[in-house]
This record gives structure tokens, C-alpha cells and sequence, in this order.
């Protein structure tokens, strides 16, 4: 098969097989007899084409780029992570802890902290597993899982019963002050107003950048790299696998975390239950659907981002179209941009092959 | 003594018929993984199971068909599954998470549009769902002490689908290891070159198992939904196939194996739902939350201490291509 | 499914008129970008072994495979015993009697030898009495042609030599009556490629056909009716054996004058830089491997190890390297012990100058997915950069600057080293090792599957290298490599050093002897080794080869 | 048009959500009109309220403690819209809040499953360990003891969060423990999860009861009674009120006295039901009203010695 040119493989492909999710989406819209086209108009509408929707876009871009690379992370160096969702959700418990404390202190000091207290416990939460992996050869994959559910019910426990204050009916902590909380960009750019996106965004743009330099260009990444490729000669050139697996989780973890500070320390201003809501796992198709590299990580977090708040104004809009005609339509762009992304290499690149020199013979 | 060989009876019971479903799903992720192909949408494919099963169940009142549609829904997902990682040679863990999306919405959504009641199927009853079958003497030697006990309350009383899945742990097992189809099976997990150099086809292998996968994956669903429970509702396999997964990992993809850690998993919730609010001598009263996540830790106690290094299938995850 | 014997019925039906058991005819494949083979024409006789040559990535295994149905020829013609047919895939060439063992064994590690043989060819759903029909069958073949194995061992923990005789006795068990035999010998101690090459003999005998490509020049030599030779994806000549030379073949096979032997003066011994005492290994499973092993590499010399593959060797190299934890003893590299603990031990060896090229680039001295410049730096990666960045340019520098002296093809910095031929990467994981100019080199099965042009190259490299007056410990299972590089031969058995030799007067006899656990009062019977027997037939072989006899003699 | 924006059960959770939806329905059916969403996340409870509120819905019925948060940022923002929020007080002059006595109903379901329980044991599973659905169990185990001192009363949960709502399997092995244990009356506090406990009650031959809509129907014969949560009632009179013009912000207690909690007594559970039974509801009911019994909240000392 002939390779692609570049810009056919970074560019055309994965649009061409976001039109396909969508077209097959759009069937089933019109199997429940509306109208597709509308129902596109609408998506596009509600996630770029005014200030609030658009910042609700960015803010759930901003959770799954986070979790997105907590799994893009551990992959390089061979490890599935499928625990963001708990380390996310542990986090908050730092990022609260750490705000609590210093209630009423302004945001500019607080939010640094929340990012290192918050990726302190979730880099702890995602540490145990590595540890196991390293030291005793648990399989990552089952601790991640167990340890999602181990977090839910330590979290409940901790926010009903050690964090919800006095007189409070829902499962709670109690509230961050306004000055103590991460700004929501609405503070400064009008553009934005009512909707939820914070700081914590450009802390994503920083990670994405940062987690690029971190793979490509430092010893660090290479030495990350090495391990997932072939641990046997990252053994072999002096890497000790065990410590990287370790720091690896947690650094992991420390990506997760920071689902933690978006939400509790920039949205919610409390603690609550459950309030990672699936972002950890939204996660692991946002990191493979961008190969793990930042840029797709990046362009894969915004896509759901859009699907998510896009889904929201449709469901709002569209009486008939439910949330879970919006969980489909987001399989469905996973399915085709994620696991069936070369279907139509085939034929593109047979569009693209330049006629072959003769090839001799008969 | 007495009391606690029939609280134990008890326990082992509800260990049972928590236990089915993972053992079903664990068995079925046995057959994909060991042909190489990783199954994370085993979650996915066991709540299309059980929604098809219940909504044909309840259409047509014969849980037989219900059973049929589970599979056939398995069966369908399977088929996404293996075009997507055989045919496109995809990422199989993308594929099983699409899966597990499109489980989630589709169910609830086509469960609103046919029956209106927001995804739920509607109560089924009678021939609807599969009943507890009792086993012949089970009446006659119940009042026997113990041994009558255990075959009235432990051995006979459950539905089908929970005889069908113990039986299928040494029927896998014999197929896995007594078959010419279960060498092929392993040796297709292990190294497809070598099946490919051998004259056979890895695709249609690969196939072959994804379609016991999702036989087996079905059957698990529709006892969710119409032996186990009485219908339908939103997210109901409320991950039983991740949990399943991670108890074919810890078995280290073999059946017998397999079975125990699901019946492990079973037990310790058994257990779990009946000590929650009990004082415990010295220690006292424990937090209701540390008890129900006792099973997890314990399993990772177990995994860290006892087990060891578990080597997947070495070809599992990895598309086949000849050319590189 | 496959009857084995049906077939056979089947294939002599046409085969009557047809002197030639195959014929290509204007094959050609493309990967890619890339033409592998250029309209080849090929013809084999029945009845005879028909060598085929060429360098490094030439295209002999895709002409194989396409034979084997493994590949599927983009054109051409396959003719079988005289009749035409298009072979679509291995069970097709499996009916028609083709069977090849290929250079990457394609066995499963966790089966036994009687699982790997079966498979595919079961001839009933359920697997014990297939099993134990084969089980009979094997005793037979191993009885018809020597090839004994223990039917119930696992493919896995099996010696390389071992697992061959699995692929060969897959392809008998076929009913193979061509058999492609893809360097079957690059893995191989000699003592076992003389068994190999007895088998072939008889199965020459029986009328069997038999196509072999190797990059032994001797072997062609000793063994071949007719030799084929392979450039560039292209067929160049087909020779009769009996008129040709291995000058003329290497000449034809590379386009220039090969030098066959190495040249190099005496060695002049300095200080110890490698010091070995009392080291005891054990394996993954906690078996002692190295049991006690002492000995002393000086600058400028190199000491080779002989042995029979899996006596320790490779558990010595790994310890030496800090790959491995020791059970007890000491290393010193200038003089300093190494501590090995952790399993980071490779790099501290590393930093105390000691640079390893590993016996199995794939496994260990590669990371395949990476890029060229990127495995050029393999190892010394914390060298770039001074803060935690990787200085990327530097790295580059250097990598073109190794690609460039050692000829590494294609020389581009960026392709993913999976994707070079095996020649290469071994030339990259060599110029990476020494380049670095490390006070002591070890080397593991230095020219493993590599052509003779390289070979030549990578010997006068290493050869450099103790000239330059640094210490060199060499691991090759190729006796030859051993006595026409080393100055000095330990012998190694068991686990324990059993000799050490003088490669100018040590007797081959003698040599192999030792390797295979000493004089006849210590034969060993584990399957795999050899017996004691085969000895004498090992050194017909090397006779055989005469160039190689004066390649010792010239110092 | 009024506003419906359900809680994260979703629309058709057969308890909570369900009732609020059944009061919009009954609303729409005597000439009223709404719109209804379900949300998909926290995140997007302030944003549904908005849009709702800047379309000009009005009243936007909330129903579910989840909303104080959203609804006390979004409420200021439209002072000319009217909210009503159910199961928890948000304290705005545009803000109705709406409260059950969920102790009191449930003490009344209680009475009736000591009544009925002839081996001295019931059950009560909530979905998880939660404020609001401990109150249930309370105020259950205290109208049981009421009737009998010696009954036990096992509290078993479903699961750990949210998700425990979701998981009827569970559920019917939870409700199978309790069964094995001798209990003979189960009260189920875990929304559709609670399905599970009716069939596991049913199908043993034992007694469920159901909880916020009536559930009787379920299983008849086998459904001992509902606890009626009127969260109907509250989202019909807000829609109502607004249209009639008499909608009035403040606080809005529901309890017994004003029939917005009780027992559910039909004809599915005629045959369940004595005349005895009956009159111990009616007495403990008027008992309640009158002052003479107060029943405990757990809600207010997060203790519950009855159980
Ligand atoms: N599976 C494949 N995918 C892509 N390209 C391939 C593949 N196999 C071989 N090639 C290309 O075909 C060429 C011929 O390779 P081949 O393996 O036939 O060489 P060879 O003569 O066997 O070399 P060697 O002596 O190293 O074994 C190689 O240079 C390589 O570029
Ligand atoms: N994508 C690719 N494009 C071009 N050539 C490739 C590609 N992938 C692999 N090859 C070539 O295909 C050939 C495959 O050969 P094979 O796996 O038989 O071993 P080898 O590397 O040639 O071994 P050796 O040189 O030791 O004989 C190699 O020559 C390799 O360089
Ligand atoms: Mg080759
Ligand atoms: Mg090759």
C-alpha cells in the first residue's frame, strides 16, 4: 500500500472519518424522524457559536485533555491506565483539603497550590498500582479498575461523613469562598459569561505542551519511550524499569488530579459526590483516539468537548433527541475516528497512488 | 453449628448467583483474548445482551427468544468488534471503549423509542424470564440434615443459565486444551505467523472466537435482565465486564481459574451485603463504605501478594498483518 | 482437516513429465515503495539442494515466502512439479508438498513440540489421538532421519537448534517434498548445522528437494548442486556448485572483491580490564547458569567464549553487562567492582567503560519502533543534554556520523529501525557500542544473519578495536568467528569454564570435545546436545572448507 | 410554559423523577404546557436552568437537592422567573422550596410492615449510605418499633454512590440477603434499583414495599404499600400556581398534614391489608398531625436510635 501523503494522513483521514460517525449518526437521527442536518446545525451551534457554549466547550476540553494524557502518559511507557476516574476523584480530596484551609486567601495563591496538593493525591492514588506493577507484577489494567471502585466508596465515605459540614442536606464539603476559588474566565473576557471555563484551561494548553517536550525531547521521554517499546533493552540501556513504572502512575495520577482542580477547585467550589462524572474514562478514548500524541490528545479533547456540550444544547433544542442519542453519536465518532481510523486508507491511497512505473514481468 | 452451615448455605448461594454473570463474561473475554484480541467492550456487549434479551422477552413472552436476541445482540457487537480490530486492524481497546459507548446509549435510547418508559423495559413475569428450576429430590431429601440442605438450597433451585455457565468452565476447558479448534485457539493468541505458515486462516479463527465471545457474552446479559432480574434498566451490567476482565487477568486467561476468582468476587460481595451494620468484636462498628469496597481491596491484596506476573496472550492486542 | 496423505496421490499425478520439482517464472513484489523481487526466474531440479545467496535484504526470504504462499506475488508463475499454480495461501503450498522453515521460526513458544508440530495439520477435531498418531509419526522421522526431540517438551525453553529440528519436523510431518530451509544456520553451533546438513543429505537421498539460502559461503560449498544468487531484489546467475567458488560468489553476491578471511597480527596483551572471580548467575527461575566462573580479559586481546549455545553464556554476558543480579562473585571493569544491584545495573557497567553488543539485537539491543538516531543513543541517552532535555541535535550528529563509517543502509536518521535489515541494525548496534570507545567490549554473536560483506567489515572493526589496545570478550556460537578473531579461547561448559585454548594450534576435534562436556567418559545425553558420535563429521565439514582453514593458518 | 429539568436518575427513574414528570403530565393535560430536559452531568445543571430561563420558562421546577448550588448562582440572574426546588430550601425571593416529611410517611409504612411481619425481622435497603435516604430508613424503623419494640430492623445498601441507583441486580441479590436472613417485609429506598427488591420480595413470596410514586401495581399481591412522596402534587402546584397567578416563593413543608407524604393503599394491596392495619395507620397519621407523635429526622442530629 502506498503511504499517504502527510497532510492525507494528519488532516483528511481523521476528518473524512468524523463525517462518517456523523453520517451514520445522522441515520439514526432521521430513524427517530429528525432531522439530521438541523441536528448538526445545532451541535456546531451550541459548542462554538456563542460565548457561553463555547465556554462550556472549553471546559469540558479541559477535563478530558487531562485525563486524555494521564493515559497518553502511562501508554508510552507500556501501561494502561484506566484509573483516571479514581485518581481524579481522590484528587479532589487534596484540592479541597488544601482550599479549605486556606479559605478566603486569594485565588493567586491558592490555585498553585491546589495543582500540587491536588497532584500529590492523585499521583499517590495512581502511585499504588505502579507499585504493585513494578514490584509484584499486578497487572495494571485490573488494580486501575479495582481501584476506581475503591475510590468511590472511600471518597463517599469521606465527603458524607468527615467533610459535609452542619446543616447541609446534600453530600457535600463545604464551600470554597469566591476569592479562594480558581477564576472562571468569565471574570475577564466577557465572551465567556455563565459558562464554567476556568484558569484551568490554559493549564491544560500548558500540559499539552509540556507533556509534548516531556515524550519527545528529554531524557525523560526517551527513557519512557524505551520501556513501552521494549523493556528488555530499556533494561538494557540502563533504565530501571521499575522506578520509571512508578513514576510514570504518577505522574499519571498528577495529569488525572487535575480533572480535580477544574471542577472542585474552579467550578463546584466544593467537594461533591461523583463529581469526576466520567471524564476519566472519556480519558482513554481521547488518548487513543489522538495516538497518545498531544496534538490529537488535544484535537480528540475538544472534539468531545464539542460532542458534550454541542449533545447538551441538542437535547435542549431537540425534544426528541435524548442524552443517549448523544452518548451513541459519541461511539460512534470513536468507533470510526478511533478503531476503524484506516478503514479508508485503502481506497485514499489508492486515490492518491501515483501510476506505477511498469513492473515488469508478465 | 447448625445456624452456620445454613447461613453458610446461604452465603454460598448469593455467591452463586452473583458470580454467573462474570463467570459467562469471563469465559467469553477467555475466548476473544486467547485468540488475541482484547475485549474491554465485554462490558458493552454484556448490557446489549441483556437489553435485547429483555425487550424480546417482553414482546414476544418467551425468554427463550429473549435469550436468542442477547446473543444476537452480542452477536452484533462482536461483529463491530471484529471488523473494526481484524478486518481495519484498529486499536482493540478503542473498539471495546466505542462499544461500551454505544451499549450505553443505544439500549437506553431504542428502550425509550419501543417501550416509553426512559430505557427500561417493561416487568417481565412468568414465562418471561427464566424461573428457578428444581432438581429432581430436592423436595423428597430437603429435611435431610446438611446434605439435604446444601442440594435443596445450594445445588437445585437456580435457573438455567446458571447451570449452563458452570458447565461451560470444563467445556471451555476441554476445548481450550483437548480440541484441535482450542490449539488452534492458543496458538492463534500466541503467535498468528505461526497459524498463518501453518495454512490457516487467522481471520476467520479470530472470528470463530469472537462469535463464542459473544454467545457466552449474551447468555450473561440476558441473565441480568431476565433470569437474575425482572427487565431492563439503564447502565444495568453496572460494570460486571470490567469486573470480569479483571478476573480472567488474575486467572491468568484459563477457565478453572476463571471460575474461582469469579466466585471469589461473588462471595466477598455475599458477604459483604450481610455484614454491613454488624459490630465486630474489638474493632466495632466499621464504615458501611469499607465494607463494600473490602472486595476490591482484598483482591488487590490477593493480586499483589499470591499471584504474580500475569502474561497475556502474547499476541493479544496486536492486529495481524504480513506486511509490515 | 489437511490429510497428509491425499497429497501425495494428488502431486504425482502431474509430476511424471516435469524434471524440475519448481519454476518461477517473472515473479514480482512490491512493500511499498520498495521492489523486493524483480521479475525472477528460478529453476530448482528435483532430487537436488539448490543454494540461493545475496546480501542483507536482497529478497530471498519474499521469493521464499511468495513460493510458500505466504506473500502473494504482485506477478509471475509458479510452476509445481511442471503444472502451473496459483498458490494463494501456506495451506495451498503445504498440499503441493512445499514445506520451509523460516528464518524467524514461526513456532509457539508455550506449546509443546508435538502441539507445534500438529498444528494445522490435525487430522481429527478432538487433539489426543491426533497427538498420539503424531506422537508415533515422530518417532519414525526422528528414527528415518536422526532428528530426536523430546515430543513433550516445551517449544520455549527449547535451544535454538532445537527449535529447528521442530520446523524441519513440522514440514516432514506435512509430507513435504520441497522443503525451503530459510538460514537455517545462522543460529546455529556447528556441531548442530553438520547435523542439519546430514539430514539434508538423506533427505537429498530420498529424492526430496530442498532449496537452502544461507550467507555461509561453505556451506553452499559443501552441500549445494546448484546455487542461485540474489542482488538487489534481482536473480543475477545460477551456477552449477561443482564450477563456481565462494570468491565468485561473494563477488557476484556483492558486486566487489570480498576479502574472506580476517587478517590481523599478534596480540599485545596490557593491563587487566575485565576481571571475572568467582561469579555465580542464575536464570529467571533462579537456576544457577554461571556456576563460579573466573577469568581475566587484558587490554588488547580478545578472549572468546565457545560453547554449545544455552551453557551460560548468554547469563554470563547479561551479568557482565549489569542486566542481570549475581548471586555472588565480583566484576571489575579498570579495576573497580561493579555493583549490580537494582535493575538499573547496565547503566553503572556502562558508565565504569564497558559497552555490550547483545546476542539478540531484536530483543535487547534494539527498540524497533524508534528511529534510527534515536537507537543510536540507546544506552548513552543521559550523555545528551546537560539539564533534562535530550540534545536531539547532537544526537543526530552523532548517529549519521556512525551510519556513515559503518555503512549503515539506508542511511536515513529517521527510518524506524524495524525497518532496516538485520545486517544493519546489527552495524548500528555495533557502531553504537564502539564508537563509544569503551575500555572493555563484549560482544555477543556479533555477525548473526549477516552477510559476508558485512562480516568482513564488522570483523576488521573489532579487530581495530584491540589493536586500539582495548579489551574484547567475544560470545559467538560460530567456532569458526571464534578461533579466526580470538587470542585466547575459554571453553565453556555447564556453566564453568572447562579449557582454555590457543586459537593458533587449538584442534577443532579437541575444541568440540569440550564444548560438548569433555572426553567421551562425559557425554552428554540431554536431548539437544550432541551426541559424542557426531564429532568427527563436525570437522569433515569444516575441512570441507578450505578458505576458512587458510583464513586460521594466516597468522 | 413551565420548566421540567430532572435530577440525574433521569425521567423515567419510576420513583423521584418519574412523580415530578406524572404532576408536569397532569398539568399539561388540563391545558397547561412545559418543556422538559434531562441533564448528563453536574456541569450542566447551571446551564439548564439558564437556558430554560432565558427562553422564558416559568416556573422552572427543580426537582432534587442537587440543584441548592446551580439554582443559588442562576436565580439572582432572573429575578423575573420563578423557581421551585424540591428536597432542599434555596433561600431567594424568586425561589419556592419544597420539603417532604419523608420520616413521617415512612413511619406510617413501617407500622404497617411490623404489622405484617410475622418473623419479627424487616428490611430496609437504600440505595447507598446517604442523609436523605437514612431518613427514610429512620423514620421506617421507628413506626416498626412503634408497633412492636422487639422487631429488628436490617438496613442493608445497595452500593456506594450514585451509581447504586442504577444496579436492580444488586439490588435483588441485597434484598435475597435480607430474605435468607428471615426478613419478610422489605422497604426499598434505591429508585429503580428498588425494581430489584420488589421481584426478589415477590418472587419469594414475601412483602416490598415501594417508595416516592406508588408501586403498588408492581406486583400486586405482593407489594404491601407505597411510601407516596408527592413530588407529583409539588410539580403540579408550582406549574398550576404560576398559571393561576397564587405561586408564592418561601418554604413549603410537606408532611402528613398536608398529604404530601403517606402510605398507598389500592386495590393491589386490598388483600394485604387489614382492617387492623389500616386503623394503626389512620391512628399514628392523626397522632402525627396532632402533635402527639413527633417522629425523628434523621436529617437534623444525623442519628437514628431506632435503628
Ligand atoms: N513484510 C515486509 N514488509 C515490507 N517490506 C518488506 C517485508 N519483507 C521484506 N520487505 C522488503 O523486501 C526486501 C527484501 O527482503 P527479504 O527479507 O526478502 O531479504 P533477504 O534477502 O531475505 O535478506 P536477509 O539476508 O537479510 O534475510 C527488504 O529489503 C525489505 O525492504
Ligand atoms: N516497512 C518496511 N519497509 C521496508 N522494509 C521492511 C519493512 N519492514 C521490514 N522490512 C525489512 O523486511 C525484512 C524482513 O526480514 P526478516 O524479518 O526476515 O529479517 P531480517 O531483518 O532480514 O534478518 P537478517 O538480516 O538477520 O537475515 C528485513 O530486511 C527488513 O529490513
Ligand atoms: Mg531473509
Ligand atoms: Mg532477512
Amino acid at each position: 500500500m502506498t503511504p499517504l501523503p502527510r497532510w492525507a494522513d494528519v488532516v483528511l483521514l481523521p476528518l473524512l472519518n468524523v463525517v462518517l460517525a456523523f453520517l451514520v449518526g445522522g441515520l439514526i437521527v432521521l430513524a427517530v424522524g429528525q432531522n439530521p442536518l438541523q441536528a448538526v446545525g445545532i451541535m456546531l451551534y451550541g459548542a462554538f457559536g456563542y460565548g457561553s457554549g463555547f465556554g462550556y466547550t472549553l471546559y469540558y476540553t479541559t477535563d478530558f485533555v487531562f485525563a486524555g494524557l494521564a493515559v497518553s502518559l502511562a501508554y508510552h511507557a507500556g501501561l494502561f491506565n484506566i484509573g483516571p476516574e479514581g485518581q481524579a476523584y481522590v484528587a479532589g480530596l487534596g484540592v479541597i483539603l488544601i482550599g479549605l484551609a486556606l479559605n478566603g486567601m486569594h485565588w493567586a495563591l491558592v490555585f498553585p497550590l491546589m495543582i500540587v496538593c491536588g497532584a500529590l493525591f492523585g499521583a499517590a492514588w495512581a502511585f499504588i498500582p505502579g507499585y504493585l506493577q513494578a514490584k509484584r507484577g499486578s497487572h495494571v489494567v485490573i488494580t486501575t479498575i479495582l481501584f476506581n471502585f475503591i475510590a468511590v466508596s472511600m471518597m463517599g465515605y469521606i465527603i458524607s461523613r468527615i467533610l459535609k459540614p452542619e446543616g447541609v442536606n446534600s453530600d457535600e464539603s463545604a464551600p470554597l469562598e469566591a476569592i479562594t476559588r480558581v477564576p472562571q474566565l468569565r471574570s475577564f473576557i466577557e465572551l465567556f459569561k455563565n459558562s464554567p471555563v476556568n484558569l484551568t484551561f490554559f493549564l491544560a494548553i500548558a500540559a499539552l505542551f509540556f507533556v509534548y517536550w516531556l515524550i519527545w525531547r528529554t531524557k525523560f521521554g526517551y527513557a519512557v519511550r524505551a520501556l513501552g517499546n521494549n523493556p528488555v533493552a530499556a533494561n538494557y540501556a540502563g533504565i530501571s524499569n521499575q522506578k520509571m513504572i512508578m513514576i510514570v502512575m504518577a505522574m499519571a495520577g498528577a495529569f488525572a488530579a487535575m480533572v480535580a482542580v477544574n471542577n472542585v477547585g474552579g467550578v463546584q467550589g466544593r467537594l461533591i459526590l461523583n463529581f469526576v462524572n466520567g471524564a476519566g474514562f472519556v480519558g482513554i478514548a481521547v488518548a487513543f483516539m489522538g495516538k497518545g500524541h498531544p496534538i490529537g490528545v488535544g484535537l480528540s479533547a475538544l472534539l468531545f468537548g464539542m460532542l458534550y456540550q454541542g449533545g447538551q444544547e441538542l437535547a435542549f433544542q431537540m425534544p426528541g433527541i435524548t442524552r443517549e442519542m448523544i452518548v451513541t453519536i459519541q461511539a460512534l465518532v470513536i468507533l470510526f475516528t478511533g478503531a476503524m481510523g484506516d478503514m479508508l486508507r485503502g481506497p485514499l491511497s489508492r486515490l492518491f497512488a501515483q501510476p506505477e512505473p511498469a513492473a515488469g514481468g508478465k | 453449628m447448625e445456624q452456620f452451615l445454613v447461613d453458610l448455605t446461604l452465603i454460598l448461594d448469593s455467591t452463586v448467583r452473583l458470580a454467573v454473570p462474570l463467570i459467562l463474561a469471563s469465559l467469553a473475554g477467555l475466548y476473544s483474548e486467547r485468540s488475541g484480541i482484547i475485549d474491554i467492550g465485554l462490558e458493552g456487549k454484556l448490557l446489549a445482551g441483556a437489553f435485547a434479551a429483555a425487550s424480546m422477552s417482553a414482546v414476544t413472552g418467551s425468554a427463550w427468544l429473549g435469550l436468542l436476541a442477547g446473543i444476537g445482540a452480542a452477536l452484533m457487537f462482536s461483529g463491530i468488534h471484529g471488523l473494526a480490530s481484524i478486518n481495519f486492524k484498529g486499536n482493540q481497546t478503542i473498539s471495546g471503549v466505542a462499544l461500551n459507548f454505544l451499549a450505553a446509549g443505544l439500549t437506553t435510547f431504542l428502550g425509550q423509542s419501543w417501550f416509553k418508559r426512559g430505557g427500561y423495559t417493561p416487568q417481565l413475569s412468568g414465562d418471561q424470564r427464566f424461573n428457578p428450576i428444581t432438581l429432581p429430590f430436592a423436595d423428597q431429601i430437603r429435611d435431610v440434615p446438611v446434605i439435604g440442605q446444601i442440594y435443596w438450597e445450594l445445588i437445585s433451585g437456580h435457573n438455567i443459565i446458571t447451570y449452563f455457565a458452570f458447565l461451560a468452565v470444563p467445556v471451555t476447558a476441554w476445548v481450550l486444551f483437548r480440541t484441535r479448534f482450542g490449539l488452534r485457539l492458543r496458538a492463534v493468541g500466541e503467535n498468528p505467523k505461526a497459524i498463518d505458515t501453518a495454512g490457516i486462516s487467522v481471520t476467520r479463527l479470530r472470528y470463530q472466537a469472537l462469535i463464542i465471545t459473544a454467545v457466552l457474552v449474551g447468555i450473561g446479559g440476558a441473565y441480568l435482565s431476565i433470569a437474575q432480574s425482572a427487565g431492563f434498566n439503564n447502565n444495568m451490567s453496572a460494570g460486571r465486564g470490567y469486573i470480569a476482565l479483571a478476573a480472567l487477568i488474575f486467572a491468568k486467561w484459563r477457565p478453572g481459574p476463571a471460575l474461582l476468582v469469579c466466585l471469589m468476587f461473588g462471595f466477598l460481595d455475599a458477604v459483604q451485603f450481610r455484614v454491613q451494620g454488624q459490630v465486630f468484636p474489638i474493632i466495632g462498628e466499621v464504615p458501611v463504605q469499607a465494607i463494600q469496597a473490602l472486595p476490591y481491596i482484598l483482591t488487590v491484596v490477593l493480586l499483589a501478594g499470591f499471584i504474580g506476573r500475569a502474561v497475556a496472550p502474547k499476541a493479544a492486542g496486536v492486529p495481524y498483518t504480513k506486511e509490515r | 482437516m489437511t490429510g497428509l496423505n491425499p497429497t501425495n496421490e494428488q502431486r504425482s499425478s502431474g509430476a511424471a513429465a516435469s524434471a524440475l520439482a519448481i519454476e518461477l517464472v517473472g515473479i514480482n513484489k512490491h512493500f511499498g515503495p520498495v521492489h523486493a523481487n524483480k521479475d525472477i526466474h528460478l529453476a530448482v531440479k528435483r532430487g537436488t539442494v539448490h543454494g540461493i545467496v545475496g546480501e542483507n535484504g536482497a529478497g530471498k526470504s519474499t521469493l521464499m515466502s511468495i513460493l510458500y504462499g505466504f506473500y502473494t506475488a504482485d506477478s509471475g508463475t509458479i510452476r509445481v512439479d511442471g503444472v502451473p499454480q496459483n498458490i494463494t495461501d501456506s495451506r495451498h503450498a503445504l498440499a503441493l508438498g512445499i514445506g520451509m522453515v523460516h528464518q524467524h521460526f514461526m513456532l509457539v513458544d508455550n506449546f509443546t513440540v508435538l502441539e507445534n508440530v500438529v498444528l494445522g495439520a490435525e487430522d481429527s477435531a478432538l487433539l489426543t489421538p491426533t497427538l498420539n498418531r503424531a506422537r508415533d509419526h515422530l518417532k519414525q522421522l526422528a528414527r528415518d532421519y536422526g532428528l530426536d526431540i523430546n515430543p513433550d517438551a516445551i517449544v520455549g525453553n527449547l535451544s535454538v537448534g532445537q527449535q529447528q529440528r521442530v520446523e524441519i519436523l513440522k514440514a516432514l510431518y506435512r509430507g513435504a517434498e520441497t522443503l525451503i530451509l530459510d538460514e537455517p544456520t545462522g543460529v546455529l553451533t556447528p556441531a548442530e548445522a553438520d547435523h542439519l546438513f546430514r539430514i539434508l543429505g538423506k533427505l537429498r537421498a530420498e529424492g526430496k528437494t530442498i532449496i537452502l539460502i544461507t550467507h555461509k559461503l561453505r556451506e553452499i560449498m559443501a552441500i549445494t548442486d546448484e546455487v542461485s544468487v540474489m542482488r538487489q531484489g534481482e536473480m543475477v546467475r545460477t551456477l552449477k556448485t561443482a564450477d563456481t567458488n565462494p570468491e565468485e560468489l561473494a563477488e557476484l553476491m556483492v558486486g566487489r572483491r570480498v576479502l574472506l578471511r580476517v587478517e590481523k597480527g599478534p596480540a599485545k596483551p596490557g593491563d587487566v580490564l575485565l576481571e571475572v572471580e568467582n561469579l555465580v548467575v542464575t536464570d529467571d527461575f533462579g537456576v544457577p547458569r554461571v556456576k563460579s566462573v573466573s577469568f581475566q580479559v587484558r587490554a588488547g586481546e580478545i578472549v572468546g567464549i565457545a560453547g554449545v549455545a544455552g551453557n551460560g553464556q548468554s547469563e554470563l554476558l547479561e551479568s557482565i553487562a549489569g542486566m542481570r543480579d549475581q548471586k555472588s562473585g565480583t566484576i571489575r571493569v579498570n579495576g573497580n567492582p561493579l555493583s549490580l544491584e537494582g535493575d538499573d545495573g547496565a547503566g553503572r557497567a556502562r558508565l565504569a567503560g564497558l559497552a555490550h553488543v547483545p546476542e539478540d539485537r531484536l530483543r535487547m539491543g534494539l527498540v524497533t519502533n524508534f528511529a534510527a538516531w534515536e537507537n543510536a543513543i540507546l544506552g548513552y541517552q543521559d550523555k545528551y543534554g546537560d539539564g533534562p532535555g535530550l540534545d536531539i541535535a547532537k544526537a543526530r550528529t552523532t548517529a549519521e556520523d556512525y551510519m556513515k563509517k559503518f555503512d549503515v543502509r539506508p542511511a536515513s536518521l529517521d527510518l524506524k529501525t524495524a525497518n532496516f535489515s538485520g545486517g544493519n541494525q546489527q552495524k548500528l548496534v555495533l557502531a553504537r557500542e564502539m564508537e563509544r570507545d569503551p575500555d572493555v567490549l563484549i560482544v555477543g554473536q556479533p555477525t548473526r544473519g549477516v552477510d559476508i560483506g558485512a562480516i568482513e567489515f564488522i570483523h576488521n572493526q573489532i579487530i581495530k578495536m584491540r589493536d586500539a589496545g582495548k579489551a574484547i570478550l567475544l560470545v559467538s556460537v560460530e567456532l569458526d568467528e571464534i578461533r579466526s578473531l580470538s587470542d585466547r579461547i575459554l571453553v565453556i561448559f555447564d556453566g564453568q569454564i572447562v579449557g582454555e585454548a590457543d586459537p593458533a594450534t587449538a584442534d577443532e576435534t579437541e575444541l568440540g570435545l569440550r564444548m560438548t562436556g569433555s572426553h567421551a567418559d562425559n557425554v552428554v545425553t540431554e536431548p539437544g546436545t550432541l551426541p559424542e558420535h557426531e564429532t568427527p563429521v563436525q570437522q569433515t565439514l569444516v575441512e570441507m572448507s578450505p578458505k576458512d582453514n587458510s583464513a586460521r593458518d594466516t597468522n | 410554559d413551565g420548566a421540567l429539568v430532572y435530577d440525574g436518575g433521569g425521567k423515567f427513574d419510576k420513583s423521584f423523577n418519574e412523580a415530578a414528570y406524572t404532576g408536569a403530565e397532569k398539568f399539561k393535560a388540563e391545558g397547561g404546557a412545559y418543556q422538559d430536559l434531562e441533564i448528563s452531568g453536574d456541569a450542566m445543571r447551571e446551564q439548564a436552568i439558564r437556558q430554560f430561563a432565558s427562553r422564558g420558562n416559568n416556573p422552572i421546577v427543580l426537582p432534587g437537592f442537587s440543584w441548592e448550588t446551580a439554582l443559588r448562582a442562576v436565580a439572582p440572574e432572573f429575578p423575573d422567573t420563578k423557581f421551585t426546588i424540591i428536597d432542599t430550601v434555596v433561600d431567594l425571593p424568586n425561589v419556592q422550596s419544597v420539603v417532604f416529611k419523608e420520616h413521617e410517611g415512612s413511619y406510617l409504612v413501617g407500622i404497617l410492615a411490623a404489622m405484617k411481619s410475622e418473623s419479627g425481622k424487616i428490611g430496609v435497603v437504600p440505595a447507598f449510605n446517604f442523609d436523605l435516604l437514612e431518613a427514610f430508613a429512620c423514620g421506617y424503623a421507628q413506626g416498626a418499633k412503634s408497633v412492636n419494640p422487639d422487631i429488628e430492623v436490617l438496613e442493608t445498601y445497595v452500593g456506594t454512590g450514585f451509581d447504586a441507583f442504577n444496579d436492580p441486580v444488586k439490588a435483588t441479590e441485597v434484598a435475597k440477603s435480607q430474605l435468607d436472613q428471615g426478613v419478610d417485609v422489605i422497604f426499598q429506598v434505591a429508585g429503580g434499583a428498588g425494581a430489584g427488591v420488589l421481584q426478589a420480595a415477590a418472587d419469594a413470596g414475601k412483602y416490598g414495599i415501594g417508595v416516592d410514586s406508588n408501586q403498588n401495581h408492581l406486583h400486586p399481591g405482593s407489594v404491601l404499600t407505597s411510601m407516596l412522596k408527592r413530588v407529583d402534587v409539588a410539580t403540579y402546584n408550582a406549574m398550576k400556581g404560576v398559571a393561576d397567578g397564587t405561586w408564592e416563593p418561601g418554604v413549603i413543608v410537606l408532611g402528613l398534614a398536608e398529604d404530601g407524604v403517606g402510605a398507598a393503599f389500592d386495590e393491589n394491596n386490598a388483600s394485604l391489608v387489614t382492617d387492623d392495619m389500616k386503623a394503626a395507620v389512620e391512628k399514628a397519621k392523626a397522632d402525627i398531625i396532632s402533635g402527639a407523635v413527633t417522629v425523628h429526622d434523621y436529617r437534623t442530629d444525623k442519628t437514628c436510635d431506632a435503628l
